[in-house]
C-alpha cells in the first residue's frame, strides 16, 4: 500500500522533448514508473524516451488512459501547464519546475479549490513510493519499502533523512517532497491526512523548515486527528531572523512566528518527537517499529 | 527585486496615484537647482535600499536654500547601513494631517493576494500589525477576479478613514493592486499616504518589490533592476555567481547544494558545538566551475577557519561532483582553510575514493563532516 | 409557507439613497416586508425612508442581522453591488437593475458556483410571498396568498398572469421574476426545485418565452424531478426568427431550438399543460385545486 | 452595437492580428487609387451591416483598374438588402490555401463565454454548427480566468488545424478573447481566417458586435457607433424614440409595456384571428410624450388599420397613464386608427374611467381588447 502513487499510476509527462522532461521520464520509466504519455504542444506525432507525444495533455490522457503528470515545462509556461494538467483532467499533478512567478502559482491554487485534482508542487522533487513508481526527480536508490510516510519540503533534505531511514532498514510507504514555494498545492496537513488513512503507514516524518505556518498547523492537525505517530525535523533553527535562505518558506516573519522555536514548540505539544540530527529523527522512527 | 523610491514614485505617478513634486539629485547644485524649483519646504531623501532611512539620518528637511544645501552635503556620499547614497530625491515637503498606510501583498498562508489599509500610517506598519491588529482592514482578494471596487471600499470604511478622503483612498488602493497585479508584484506599499489639510491625498513614500521570478514578462521592471548595492562584498559576489548566500558570524564555512540540506548542515555545526560562517547553496549539479566558485566564496571570507563541504548527489553522480571538486581544489595554489568533504548519494561510494585526500578531508556521514569541520575550526581558533 | 423569502426576511437596500431604491424601500416597507437597513457607499450615517444607511453591505447586514439584499445600483456598479451582497455574505440577494453589462454578470455567474447565496435576476421585477413579504419592485396588490408557485421571466406579463390567478380566487405561495437577461442567477429548475419542495405550493406555473433552452432543461426537471403539477405558458409565438423583441432572452435562435414550439413540446412531452392565453393558464391552475 | 468590417478589421489590426492591407473608399476615384497602391488583385466590398454581402452581389474581385472602377460603380450606392451602399472598403484580394473559423461569444445557457475554431471558414458558420457539430472546436472560458495559453492550443489542435500554423491560429483566438474581454464584445468573429502559401495567417473577414450595456465604459467602440443605417424607417425611428420596436407583416398595431407582455399581446391576436403589424414595447412607466411616440410609430406604418393599447400598470399607477393616453391622442386632428385600450393593475378602474371615449375604446380584460382590435382591424381591412 502507499498513498498518490503505485504501479498502476499511469503518467503523463508535461515537456518531455526537453532535456530534463526526457532525461527523468527515462529515469522514472527505469525505476519502472509506468510512464504512458508525453505532451509538448507541437510535437504531436513524435515519440521520445520510448513513449508517443501528443499535443495535449488532455488527448494524451485520453489515449492513454492516464491519471497523472509530472511537469518539466520552463517556469514562464509551467503555470499554464499545471493548468491543462489539471484540466485534462488529471487526479494527480507533480509540477518540478523551480521559479514559477508567485502569482501564477496563486491562480492554481485557486483552481485547486474548485476541483479534485491533487497538486504536489511546484520546486519539488516529486513523490516516490519506493519499489513501484515515482513521479519527479527524486533519486530512486536512496528510498526503500517499507511503512514510513515521509514529506518534506526540501529535496536534497529528504534525500539525507531517507538514507538514513533506509541505511537502517526503515523503509518508505510513500515519500513526497511537498516543495519550498511560497504557495504550493499538497501541503503537511494534505499528506499527513493521507499517510492517516493508509494502513499500511505506520509511523509519518515530517520535515519542515523555517518560515511560514504550514507546520504549527499540520501540528494542530496532528494533535486533533492523527493516531499515526509522527516525528519531526526542523531546518533552520540556527537561521538568523529575516534573513532569506534559499527557500521562499525559509524567511523568518519579523513578528517571532514562523520559527524553528515556534514549530518545534507545537509539534513537541502534539506528541510530535522532533529529531535535532538526521540520524535522531532515524532513532525517533525507530523506536515505532 | 526592489524598486528605489524614486523608482516606485514614478511607477506610482504613471498609473495616476498622487506623488508629491520631486526629482532625483546627485551632487549639491542638483539638489539645490531641484529645490528652488520644487519650492521650500523640501525633503531631502537617500536613495538606498534600507528601512528606517529616517532615523538613521538620511531624510531630512530643508526650509530654505542653505538647509537645502547642507542636508544635501550631509546625505550625499555618506554611509547609510553600509550602503554608499550617491543619489537623493528631493521633494515638495507636503504639509499633512493625517497619515494612512495603503498595501497590498501576497499571503503565503492563503495563497492570495491581501489589500490592505490602517489609519496608523507613518509608522513601522510591523509594528503595528503586532500591537494591534485590527487597526490595519485587510481584505483577501481571488486572484481570478482581482480587487473587486466593493472591497477597496470596505477596506478603507473599515479602516476607519475619514469620510471626505474614503473615495480617493479607495481608488489607491485599487490602482496599487492593479499594479502589483500587472506588474507582478511582490509587495507594493505605501506608508504613509498623507492627507492633505485640503483633504487630498499623496502618497509621500512608496515600496515596490517585483517577483524575481517574474522578471522575464517584465521588462521595465527588469530595466529599473539596477547594480543591487548590497552593503556587503560576499554577497554581491554571490549574486554574480548565482548562489544563494548569506553570511553569518561563524567561522565554519559551509557549502552543500539544496535549502533544506544547507540550513540542516547550519543546524549541526552548531548542534556540534562549532560557529556557521554562512550559508551556502550552490543549487543543482555540481559542475567544477560552481565548485571552485562556491570555495572562492568561503575563502575570501577571513572569519572563515574550516569548510565543510555536504553533497546529496540525487541525480548528480558522486564521482562527478568529486571530480569536479578535485578539479577545484587543485587549481588553488594553496588550500586557504581545511575541507572536509562529505558526498552521499547516487554514486557516492565512487566519489569518495576519487576525492584528492591530500586537499581534503574526506568522511562518510553528514554528522561526522560537521564534527570533523568543527574540531578544525576550533584548531585553527586555538 | 413559502419559498425564499418571508416575514422573518431581513432586507438591506443596496442603493436606497437613489430614487428608485427610496421610492421601492418605502413601497416594500409598505407591503410589510421587514426592510431594516440600506447601503450606499459615502452615505453611511444618513437615515433613508426610516432606516440607517451603512458604507458597506457587510455593515449593514452585521449590524442588523440581515440575510437579504435588494439592488436598486445603476447598471454601471451594479455587478459589483451583486458581488458585495453574495460576499456579506446574504442568503439572496435580488437585482432589479436593468442593463448590466453581460460580461458582469457572465463574472457573477462564475461567483456564484463557489457560494451559498441565490440571485434573482438581474432585471428582473422581484419575489413576492404575498402576504408576507415583496423583495423588489412587484405591484403588491395584484398577488393574493395561496398555494399556487410562480415563476416567470417576465415582469408584466407576471403581473397580467397572476392578476388572471387571483381574479378566480387562485393566490401565490411565492412569485418569483427571474428576469429576462442572457445570464441570471435563478433559472426556472432552481425555481421549480424550491416550490417542489416546499409542502404548501400545490401547482407551479412556469411563465417563459422564446429564446434560449431554459424552459426546454425546466421541462426535463419537470419530467424526471416534480410530483407537483406544473402549468406552463411561452410568450412569443408569433415572434419572427432571428428578430430581437425586447428581452435579450427573446431571441429566436437559426437553427430551430428555443421556439416556442420547441418550448411548449418540450413541456407537453413533461406532462405540463400549457396555456394559450393568460386564461388558460388560470383554467388549467384550476384543475388542480 | 455591431461594428463594420472596416472598424473591426482596424481594432484587430491594432491587437495584432494580421489583416490584408486595405483602405476606405467612397468614390469610384478613390477606390481606383486605392487599389493602385495596394496593388491587383483587389477586393471591393460594401460597407454595410448584412450577412451574404457576397452573394447579393456587394463584393467585388478586380484584376485591373479596368474591373476596380466597374467594382466601384456597381457597388456605390446600391441597394443591399434595404442598406445604401455608400462606402466601400477596398482590400489586398489575398491568395489562400485554406480557410478557417475563429469566435468568441457567450454562450447564455453555460453564462461562460466560448472560443472556437473550426477548419470549415469560409462558409456560413451556422450551418456547420447545425450540420456538423464537431467540426467547431469549443472552449468554454472561466471569465475570471480569461481564456488560458493551453485551452486556445487545445481548440486548435482539436480542430485540427495544420501544425505550420497551429501556434499563430492560437495567437489570433487569444487575441481575439482579450479584444472581447477587454472591450466588451457580445461576438467577435474572423471568417475566413485565410492561410496562405507560406503559411501565414489573415483576417480575411472581421466582426465585432459590443454589447451596447456596456457602452458607456467603451468609449472607443461608442465613437465607432455610428447611426446604424436600418434599412426600415420606422425600426429608425424607434431608435430615436428608444422603444424596443419590430415591424410585423399584419394589420393590428400592438402597443404594450414589458417585452413579454407585448408578445403575448401579438400571441393573442394571432390567436384571435388577427396579424399583429409589430411588436412595440414602451417600457417602464408611460408618460404622455412616450404614449405620444409610441402611438405615433404605430399610426405611421400604412398597414395599421387598428390599434391595440396594453398596459399592465405595477408600479405606475392607471390613472396615470390614462392621463397620458388622453393627451397623446388629444394631440392628433383626426385619430388615424381605431385605437383600443385596456388598462389593468394599480388604479387601473380611475384609469379606465379617466379614458376619452370619444378618442379610444375601453376593454376591460385582455382577451377581450385584442378580440376588439382584430375584430376593427377587419372591419377596415373589409
Amino acid at each position: 500500500m502507499s498513498v498518490l502513487v503505485d504501479d498502476d499510476t499511469r503518467v503523463v509527462v508535461q515537456g518531455i522533448t526537453g532535456g530534463e522532461g526526457k532525461f527523468h521520464a527515462e529515469q522514472m520509466m527505469e525505476y519502472g514508473t509506468n510512464v504512458v504519455a508525453g505532451a509538448v504542444p507541437g510535437k504531436g506525432g513524435q515519440a521520445v524516451a520510448g513513449v508517443p507525444v501528443y499535443d495535449t495533455v488532455e488527448r494524451a490522457a485520453r489515449e492513454h488512459d492516464a491519471d497523472a503528470s509530472v511537469v518539466f515545462v520552463p517556469p514562464a509556461f509551467a503555470g499554464d501547464a499545471i493548468f491543462e494538467g489539471v484540466d485534462s483532467p488529471l487526479d494527480l499533478v507533480v509540477a518540478i519546475t523551480e521559479g514559477i512567478p508567485v502569482q501564477d502559482m496563486s491562480l492554481v491554487n485557486e483552481k485547486l479549490n474548485d476541483v479534485d485534482t491533487t497538486l504536489i508542487g511546484p520546486n519539488c522533487p516529486g513523490v516516490i513510493t519506493p519499489g513501484e513508481a515515482k513521479l519527479g526527480i527524486l533519486p530512486g536508490n536512496v528510498f526503500s519499502s517499507g511503512s514510513v510516510g515521509f514529506v518534506s519540503r526540501s529535496g536534497t533534505l529528504t534525500y539525507q533523512i531517507v538514507d538514513n531511514l533506509t541505511n537502517r532498514g526503515l523503509g518508505q510507504s510513500t515519500a513526497i517532497g511537498i516543495g519550498g514555494d511560497p504557495i504550493i498545492g499538497t501541503d503537511f496537513v494534505d499528506a499527513l491526512r493521507l499517510f492517516e488513512a493508509d494502513p499500511d503507514t505506520e509511523v509519518a516524518v515530517m520535515c519542515g523548515e523555517i518560515g511560514g505556518e504550514d507546520e504549527e498547523q499540520a501540528a494542530e492537525f496532528i494533535d486533533e486527528h492523527m493516531e499515526t505517530p509522527v516525528v519531526g525535523f526542523i531546518a533552520g533553527r540556527t537561521a538568523p531572523p529575516g534573513k532569506r535562505m534559499g527557500h521562499a518558506g525559509a524567511i523568518v516573519s519579523e513578528a517571532g512566528t514562523g520559527t524553528a522555536e515556534s514549530k518545534i514548540d507545537a509539534l513537541n505539544d502534539a506528541g510530535v518527537h522532533v529529531g535535532y540530527t538526521p540520524e535522531e529523527v532515524a532513532d525517533h522512527v525507530e523506536k515505532y517499529r | 527585486m526592489k524598486l528605489h523610491e524614486y523608482q516606485a514614485k514614478g511607477v506610482f505617478a504613471d498609473a495616476g496615484i498622487p506623488t508629491p513634486d520631486s526629482e532625483l539629485a546627485e551632487t549639491v547644485e542638483e539638489v539645490v537647482a531641484a529645490a528652488d524649483r520644487i519650492g521650500y519646504p523640501v525633503a531631502v531623501k537617500a536613495q538606498v535600499q534600507v528601512g528606517g532611512r529616517g532615523k538613521a539620518g538620511g531624510i531630512e528637511l530643508a526650509d530654505d536654500e542653505d538647509e537645502a544645501r547642507s542636508a544635501a552635503e550631509s546625505i550625499l556620499g555618506m554611509d547609510l547601513k553600509g550602503y554608499h547614497v550617491d543619489r537623493v530625491l528631493v521633494e515638495d515637503a507636503v504639509d499633512f494631517t493625517n497619515e494612512l498606510y495603503v498595501g497590498v501583498t501576497m499571503d503565503r498562508g492563503e495563497g492570495k493576494p491581501v489589500a490592505m489599509v490602517s489609519t496608523r500610517g507613518g509608522v513601522d506598519i510591523e509594528e503595528v500589525a503586532a500591537e494591534d491588529p485590527d487597526a490595519i482592514a485587510r481584505e483577501h482578494v481571488d486572484p481570478s477576479f482581482g480587487l473587486h471596487p466593493y472591497q477597496a471600499r470596505r477596506a478603507v470604511y473599515d479602516a476607519g478613514v475619514e469620510d471626505a478622503v474614503a473615495r480617493d483612498v479607495a481608488s489607491v488602493l485599487t490602482t496599487l493592486y492593479q499594479l502589483w497585479d500587472g506588474r507582478d508584484g511582490a509587495d507594493a506599499e505605501i506608508n504613509p499616504l498623507m492627507v492633505t489639510a485640503a483633504d487630498e491625498v499623496v502618497a509621500a513614500d512608496a515600496v515596490f518589490n517585483v517577483d524575481e521570478d517574474a522578471l522575464f514578462r517584465q521588462p521595465e521592471m527588469a530595466d529599473m533592476e539596477e547594480e543591487s548595492a548590497s552593503g556587503d562584498e560576499l554577497e554581491r559576489k554571490a549574486d554574480e555567481y548565482g548562489f544563494d548566500y548569506v553570511r553569518l558570524d561563524g567561522n565554519v564555512g559551509i557549502i552543500g547544494n539544496g535549502a533544506g540540506l544547507v540550513m540542516t548542515t547550519l543546524d549541526l555545526v552548531d548542534h556540534y558545538g562549532g560557529a556557521p560562517a554562512n550559508f551556502l547553496d550552490v543549487g543543482g549539479g555540481a559542475k567544477a566551475e560552481r565548485v571552485s566558485n562556491a570555495l572562492d566564496m568561503v575563502f575570501s571570507d577571513p572569519n572563515v577557519d574550516s569548510v565543510v563541504f555536504n553533497i546529496f548527489g540525487g541525480i548528480t553522480r558522486g564521482d562527478e561532483v568529486a571530480k569536479g571538486i578535485n578539479a577545484a581544489l587543485e587549481g588553488f595554489d594553496e588550500i586557504p582553510d581545511p575541507v572536509v568533504v562529505r558526498l552521499a548519494g547516487t554514486n557516492a561510494e565512487e566519489g569518495m575514493e576519487i576525492l584528492n585526500t591530500d586537499l581534503v578531508e574526506v568522511e562518510s556521514t553528514l554528522e561526522d563532516a560537521v564534527q570533523r569541520a568543527v574540531e578544525l575550526a576550533t584548531e585553527v581558533e586555538a
